[in-house]
């Protein structure tokens, strides 16, 4: 008896639960309200049928339960009633797949007129490359990639020399233009989802997988990372921006090319450069290389420590010990991660194999963004 | 097809009867039968994956009738080592369906010797196989790269033939047990001859497994 | 039969089914036990962040991972076919033993150093591996996932033990099966519970070697540095020397053999749980035929069901429809399952009992882990909620707490023939009512978790502005009930051994059952079970509250009288 | 093993695979002969769909005068004959899935890895 109040209060309270509560999907953002309903029809009708199991075994414990001298039937079969229901619960599932379906053949097949760009997954941030004036993205492949060419573009491949690229873990997109997203790994699974966007898919190293969708509301969106990827992975964040033509117009603008990148890659020797010349090549180095998807320059909490007053202060590792952070150390830092862990932090920071001239400029860098740091005069050895 | 599931056919009636589906089978040969059945599915796999493999790779697949070429007295003949330990497996199941028969027919001795002579088969099988290792390795092939082509090639080559080589070691030891078994006559007080009839099932799924991976590692 | 003597080769080295069973349920339990103070803290973190001083997020991908892999494979698969498979089949087929108990012997051992091989993983250096219970690769063997020198390797192995182990035990169980059942024992005569762990282990037979082949694979890529599943990679700015293979092959092995897998933990739930339904309604099942049929489809469809865990792997995404279709087609025949368990108790006579109690949660916990499951499986409404919560809440409804009340409810139901004593009642119903509201409460609210879009697999939900402050309450309150729950389990373990030497004494019979087991000449049965003779079968399993018979049950053994013709089933 | 024996396999009466020497020579000699033909594929170069055909052919001989023969598969009741055949049927979905997939794969490497 208590166990048939207490089916029909887990009905009541789902119901209830259902109906009021504030954990739902985030308003959509994209063309994908169609999965909102298949899930929506979905639920209905599983919901009926948990209802209905649920009640019928409570009515069934309350009239059945055992009194005395009270005698089960005995009714082995009944071959009608059980067709029926494998009738009803057939339309049932019809009912949701065929809707489910349809909508799935909306997914898989990319319009024609659908802009398209890459998404590169690495552990443990994204970054993104547009296909230049040609609308054609040059062919690249993990094989190719070294310290200049981090994507990996084919080097001879004429179709990727205007390719635009996007060395930070924010992309930007225009506003109801469908867009299909390629997608692409460095070393891992990954998995690019947004939410609001509805749709996800993993980023397979070794081939390239793909989904399209059509943002239909400016703003900002999370860009999450959803198939494990090792300890980083709840860390591995990015940033959607949804906005006007004119401003992705201006963004887009303002992204290096591939060819662009080749050559500007070589820094000058930083002796002939002036301290605020070198705090400029580094900030320049460090939002290329995606260092500030990892390290805020505010001091806000992101999945590596703030680079906010990090020159000059004494550093908690994890090992209990505490070091100077000096010149000395943030080189090692940047080379070699994982030889020193900070306190609080997993060791998810990839090495850096910089240049010493690339050093110097991020050394700077950081330098410029502590007072701690002693006067800028630019010794940087 | 209707008569088969009617409700006298054979098939129903064993499947509605009871103590034994199958009817006649010993437990020992029903359970060896279902062994093969479940490695049938490990080798499948084996071979789904060095099919995906090599269907997916971008890097040419060498050309196997090559790698596998002997030059004998001169004579340059593709894939003749494979040619020959294929027959050498071959004779081996023919000797092993005798040792059946001759179990059968209690002449415990011939069996016994019948067996002996699969075995030596296997043996030499394995022996050759030890050499076309010993050659490929020798010409620079690895799990993880060759010189002909795909580095795939190595590693399917080693994985499925060692995988296969391993069931033929396995069935030469237990040939030579159940054999020797046989020639002291632990059989003769329950004159049943099974056993030979169940080693030789497994021996027969070595050979028959060799043939797909001829087909298809070698021929293809 | 001569009698085992000594201790050591009654208890330790037997080959009689029933003490190699006892054997697998204790090591089973024990890793479960194992598994379940992992998850507890694992919920810690998630409810509590920083609250458990080590829990780093390397340790937290080691604990989900082996909190996964050892309640699937260890606790759950170990349980059915090595514990209650071996118990139960030889008794209710009538059957003196399994066909080949040395080797059915040579099987728990194997089983036992898996699991030794799987706890040892925890000492090696760099610990346990940290891949998620899928073992997905590139990430499973390359730096900046937990456990990529040893425990990977330890972790490979002890499965690859554990599978030859299962195929050892397996072989005996279907041979018995088949070809040892006793006089009068059709297979339509069997009761569900032996047919739910038949099919389950053929399945078994023919889904592990997948496994085997891609876990043999995996250590080959990482022993030798063979590319089956790896492609070029760029590893930490490291160029690595793989090229070529594919990381979606895996995945499809994989889960080749790991669909079936879940209907191998899942359909001897479902026999299981028809047995004791129909006993303590006193009733027949219903539509018996049905669920018979049902679980063989069920068993072979699942075959052809698996990348619906790969709609967003980025597969050939033409698959997708191919798989919605098979995936929904299998809730045909689950459903007649549950239709026939609930008209089961229509028109019965129910007692309530802790079995009974078990029996009924599960069918509600089943239902709605099932239900959900058809979200998951409908491909485009699996899109937003794969890799979320919503995965979770799924697969625990279903796999995490439906067979686990089996299982509480079958040992209740049993231990009076095992041991010859009953269970204690007011520990079992606390344990229960504690057990059944808590997992509600800790995975019905998951569901929405998943849906507002919270990954799973996440060490941390720090600073995401999706969610918000309320959903980490609710992460909280989720802890707080799985913390409440896995303290109650105490209160089985501990009525486990307290019953033991003071349960009340139960009698052969005590739920006047008709299967084969209740009617052993001694309880708990001796080696050889059945004494001088075989008994003889002359009904299926469910002659409850037959008319015209004063008992409301009709043992198997009983002949049918001379005027009715051979029973109402075959 | 032997103890299966102690604990009752009661009343078993085997059929027993006695069967003419003459067949099994007979299938033997075909094998070789079948071997020998498939060498010959390889041996005279043919390529192609020609190429693939011969050597399934000629391999689903074999394999089925293995089993049918060799392994007095032809012999056994329905029951086992079914029993051991039917499940490997569905291998062959998991074969013409993966077959697709990996085209599929190739695919999209060649697009946008290059060649
Ligand atoms: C015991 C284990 C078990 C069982 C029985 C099931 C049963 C089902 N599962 Fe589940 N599943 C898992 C264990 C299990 N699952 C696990 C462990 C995972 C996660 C693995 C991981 O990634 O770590 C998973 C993940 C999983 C996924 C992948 C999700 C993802 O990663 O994105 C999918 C997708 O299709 C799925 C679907 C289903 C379906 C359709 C069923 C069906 O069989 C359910 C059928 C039952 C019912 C439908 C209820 C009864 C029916 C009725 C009462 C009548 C209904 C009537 C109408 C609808 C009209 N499951
Ligand atoms: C049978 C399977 C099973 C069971 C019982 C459980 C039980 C529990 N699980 Fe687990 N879980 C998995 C299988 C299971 N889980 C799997 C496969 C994963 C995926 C791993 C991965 O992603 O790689 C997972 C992942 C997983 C996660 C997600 C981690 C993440 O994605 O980051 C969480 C989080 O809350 C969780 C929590 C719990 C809790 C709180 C319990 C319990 O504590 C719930 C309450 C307790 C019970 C219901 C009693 C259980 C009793 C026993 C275990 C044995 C004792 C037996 C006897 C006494 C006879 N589990
Ligand atoms: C994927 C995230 C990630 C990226 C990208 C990343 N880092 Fe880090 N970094 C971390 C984490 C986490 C730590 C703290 C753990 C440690 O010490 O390794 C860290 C630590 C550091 C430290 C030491 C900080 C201290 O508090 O002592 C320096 C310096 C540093 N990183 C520089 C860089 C530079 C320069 C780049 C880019 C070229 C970069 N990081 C890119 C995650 C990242
Ligand atoms: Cu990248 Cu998870
Ligand atoms: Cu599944």
């Amino acid at each position: 008896m208590p166990l048939a109040i207490a089916l029909i209060l887990i009905v009541v309270l789902s119901v209830l639960f259902q109906v009021f509560t504030p954990w739902w999907s985030t308003p959509v953002a994209s063309n994908w309200g169609h999965i909102d309903d298949t899930l929506v029809i979905t639920g209905l009708i599983t919901g009926v049928v948990f209802i209905a199991v649920n009640i019928f075994i409570a009515v069934a414990i309350i009239r059945y339960r055992h009194r005395e001298g009270h005698k089960a039937d005995y009714q082995p079969e009944n071959k009608k009633l059980e067709w029926t229901l494998i009738g009803l619960t057939t339309l049932g599932i019809v009912g949701m797949l065929a809707p489910g379906l349809f909508v799935y053949s909306e997914f898989v097949d990319v319009p024609e007129e659908a802009d398209h760009f890459e998404v590169v997954g690495q552990q443990w941030q994204w970054s993104f490359r547009f296909p230049g004036e040609d609308g054609v993205l040059g062919h690249a492949d993990n094989r190719f990639i070294t310290p200049d060419n981090p994507f990996g573009l084919k080097p001879d491949d004429p179709n990727g020399a205007d390719d635009r690229l996007v060395l930070s873990n924010e992309v930007h997109l225009p506003l109801n233009r469908p867009v299909k997203v390629l997608m692409r790994s460095k070393d891992v699974l990954h998995d690019f989802y947004v939410p609001q966007f509805r749709a996800k898919m993993d980023l397979v190293p070794g081939t390239v997988s793909y989904f399209w969708f059509t943002p239909t509301r400016p703003g900002q969106f999370e860009i999450l990372c959803a198939e494990l990827c090792g300890v980083g992975h709840y860390n591995m964040r990015g940033k959607v921006v949804v906005e006007t033509e004119r401003a992705y117009r201006e963004w887009m603008a303002g992204l290096p090319t591939f060819a662009k990148l080749q050559e500007g890659t070589t820094l000058t020797d930083s002796s002939d450069l002036s301290f605020e010349e070198l705090v400029e090549q580094g900030r320049q180095l460090s939002q290329a290389q995606g260092c500030i998807g990892c390290h805020s320059l505010d001091g806000s909490p992101t999945p590596g420590p703030t680079w906010l007053n990090l020159y000059g202060k004494q550093e908690e590792l994890a090992d209990g010990s505490s070091v100077l952070v000096d010149d000395g150390y943030l080189r090692e830092a940047i080379v070699n991660p994982n030889s020193q862990i900070v306190k609080g932090f997993a060791p998810m920071m990839p090495p850096y194999p910089f240049t010493d001239v690339q050093l110097d400029a991020t050394v700077a860098f950081i330098k410029s963004l502590s007072d701690k740091a002693p006067n800028q005069e630019g010794d940087t050895q | 097809m209707a008569h088969l599931l009617s409700e006298d056919s054979q098939l129903v009636k064993d499947w509605a009867s009871d103590q034994d589906a199958f009817k006649g089978v010993s437990w020992g040969k029903a359970m060896m039968w279902i062994f093969l059945l479940s490695d049938t599915f490990i080798f499948s796999s084996f071979l789904v994956g060095y099919m995906t493999v090599r269907m997916s790779v971008t890097e040419p697949w060498p050309n196997a009738s090559e790698v596998f070429a002997l030059t004998i007295a001169g004579h340059h003949i593709p894939l003749i080592l494979i040619a020959i330990m294929t027959f050498i497996l071959i004779t081996s199941s023919g000797t092993m369906a005798m040792a059946v028969n001759m179990g059968y027919a209690r002449k415990r001795k011939q069996a016994a010797r019948l067996m002996f002579v699969t075995a030596l088969l296997g043996a030499s099988f394995v022996g050759m196989q030890a050499f076309e290792w010993t050659k490929l390795i020798e010409e620079g092939v690895r799990p993880w790269g060759n010189p002909f082509g795909a580095a795939q090639f190595g590693s399917t080559f080693f994985m499925v033939t060692g995988f296969h080589g391993l069931h033929v070691s396995a069935g030469v030891i237990y040939l030579l047990i159940v054999a020797r078994k046989i020639q002291l006559g632990h059989y003769e007080k329950e004159g049943n001859y099974q056993i030979v009839e169940i080693a030789g099932l497994y021996w027969h799924f070595v050979d028959l497994v060799w043939v797909f991976i001829f087909a298809f590692f070698y021929l293809w | 039969m001569n009698e085992p003597q000594s201790f050591w080769t009654k208890y330790v080295w037997s080959q009689d089914h029933k003490v190699i069973a006892v054997q697998y349920s204790i090591t089973a339990i024990v890793a479960g036990i194992v598994a379940l103070v992992l998850s507890v803290l694992m919920r810690m973190q998630l409810g509590f962040p920083d609250s458990v001083p080590f829990m780093d997020s390397e340790a937290y991908y080691q604990a989900m991972t082996l909190h996964g892999m050892i309640m699937v494979i260890y606790l759950l698969t170990a349980l059915f076919l090595g514990g209650f498979g071996n118990y139960m089949i030889p008794l209710m087929v009538g059957a003196r033993d399994m066909v080949f108990p040395y080797l059915n012997m040579l099987s728990y051992w194997f089983y036992l150093l898996s699991v030794i091989v799987l706890m040892a993983s925890f000492f090696v250096p760099g610990g346990p591996t940290g891949a998620g219970w899928t073992l997905y690769p590139p990430q499973a063997i390359l730096t900046g996932t937990p456990g990529t020198d040893w425990g990977i390797i330890t972790m490979l192995i002890s499965l690859a033990i554990f599978i030859v182990a299962a195929t050892m035990g397996g072989l005996n169980y279907v041979t018995t099966v088949l070809q040892a059942r006793c006089r009068g024992m059709t297979l339509m005569r069997m009761p569900l519970t032996v047919w739910g762990i038949f099919v389950a282990t053929i399945m078994a037979l023919l889904a592990f070697p997948a496994l085997f082949v891609s876990a043999v694979m995996m250590l080959f890529d990482k022993l030798l540095g063979t590319s089956f599943f790896m492609p070029a990679v760029v590893s930490m700015g490291q160029a690595l020397d793989y090229d070529g293979g594919s990381p979606v092959l895996f995945q499809h092995l994989f889960w080749f053999f790991g669909h079936p897998e879940v209907y191998i933990v899942a359909l001897p739930a479902f026999g299981i749980v028809s047995d004791l339904i129909s006993v303590h309604a006193r009733k027949n099942i219903f539509g018996f035929r049905m669920m018979v049929w049902a679980i063989v489809f069920i068993g072979v469809l699942s075959f052809v069901v698996w990348a619906h865990h790969m709609y967003v792997s980025g597969m050939n995404p033409y698959f997708g429809f191919f798989f919605a279709i098979t995936t929904l087609v299998i809730a045909v025949p689950t459903a007649i399952k549950v239709y026939n368990w609930v008209l089961t108790l229509w028109r019965g006579d129910i007692h309530l009992t802790v079995p009974m109690l078990y029996a009924i949660a599960f069918i509600s916990t089943f239902v709605i882990g099932g239900l959900t499951g058809l979200f998951l499986g409908n491909v485009i409404v699996d899109i937003p909620l794969s890799d979320t919560y919503f995965v979770v809440a799924h697969f625990h409804m279903v796999m995490g707490v439906s067979p686990i009340l089996v299982i509480f409810g079958a040992i209740y139901h049993w231990y009076p023939k095992i041991t010859g004593r009953m269970l204690n009642d007011t520990i079992g119903k606390t344990h229960f009512w504690i057990t059944f509201i808590g997992t509600y409460a800790i995975y019905f609210p998951m569901h929405y978790l998943g849906i507002l879009g919270m990954p799973r697999r996440y060490y941390a939900y720090e600073n995401y502005e999706f969610i918000p402050q309320s959903a980490h309450d609710l992460n909280s309150f989720i802890s707080a009930m799985a913390i409440v729950v896995a303290v109650a389990q105490v209160l089985y373990i501990y009525n486990l051994f307290w019953s033991y030497w003071k349960g009340k004494e139960a009698g052969p019979n005590p739920w006047g059952a008709t299967s084969l087991e209740w009617q052993t000449p001694q309880t708990p049965p001796v080696h050889g079970n059945w004494g001088e003779k075989l008994p003889e079968v002359h009904r299926w399993a469910y002659d409850y509250s037959v008319p015209g018979y004063d008992e409301d049950f009709v043992p198997q053994t009983q002949p049918q009288p001379e005027d009715r013709p051979a029973g109402e089933m075959a | 093993m032997s103890t299966s024996n102690a604990l009752g396999q009661e009343s078993q009466e085997h059929n027993t695979q006695e069967h003419p020497i003459g067949l099994y020579l007979k299938i033997w000699v075909l094998l070789f002969v079948l071997s020998t033909l498939s060498y010959m594929v390889d041996y005279m170069q043919l390529q192609g769909y020609l190429r693939w055909t011969l050597i399934i052919i000629f391999m689903l001989l074999k394999a089925g005068l293995i089993v049918a023969v060799f392994m007095h598969m032809m012999w056994e009741r329905l029951a086992l004959i079914y029993a051991i055949l039917l499940p490997p049927l569905c291998l062959l979905v998991l074969i013409g899935l993966m077959a697709i997939e990996a085209d599929y794969t190739i695919l999209m490497r060649y697009d946008f890895f290059g060649r």
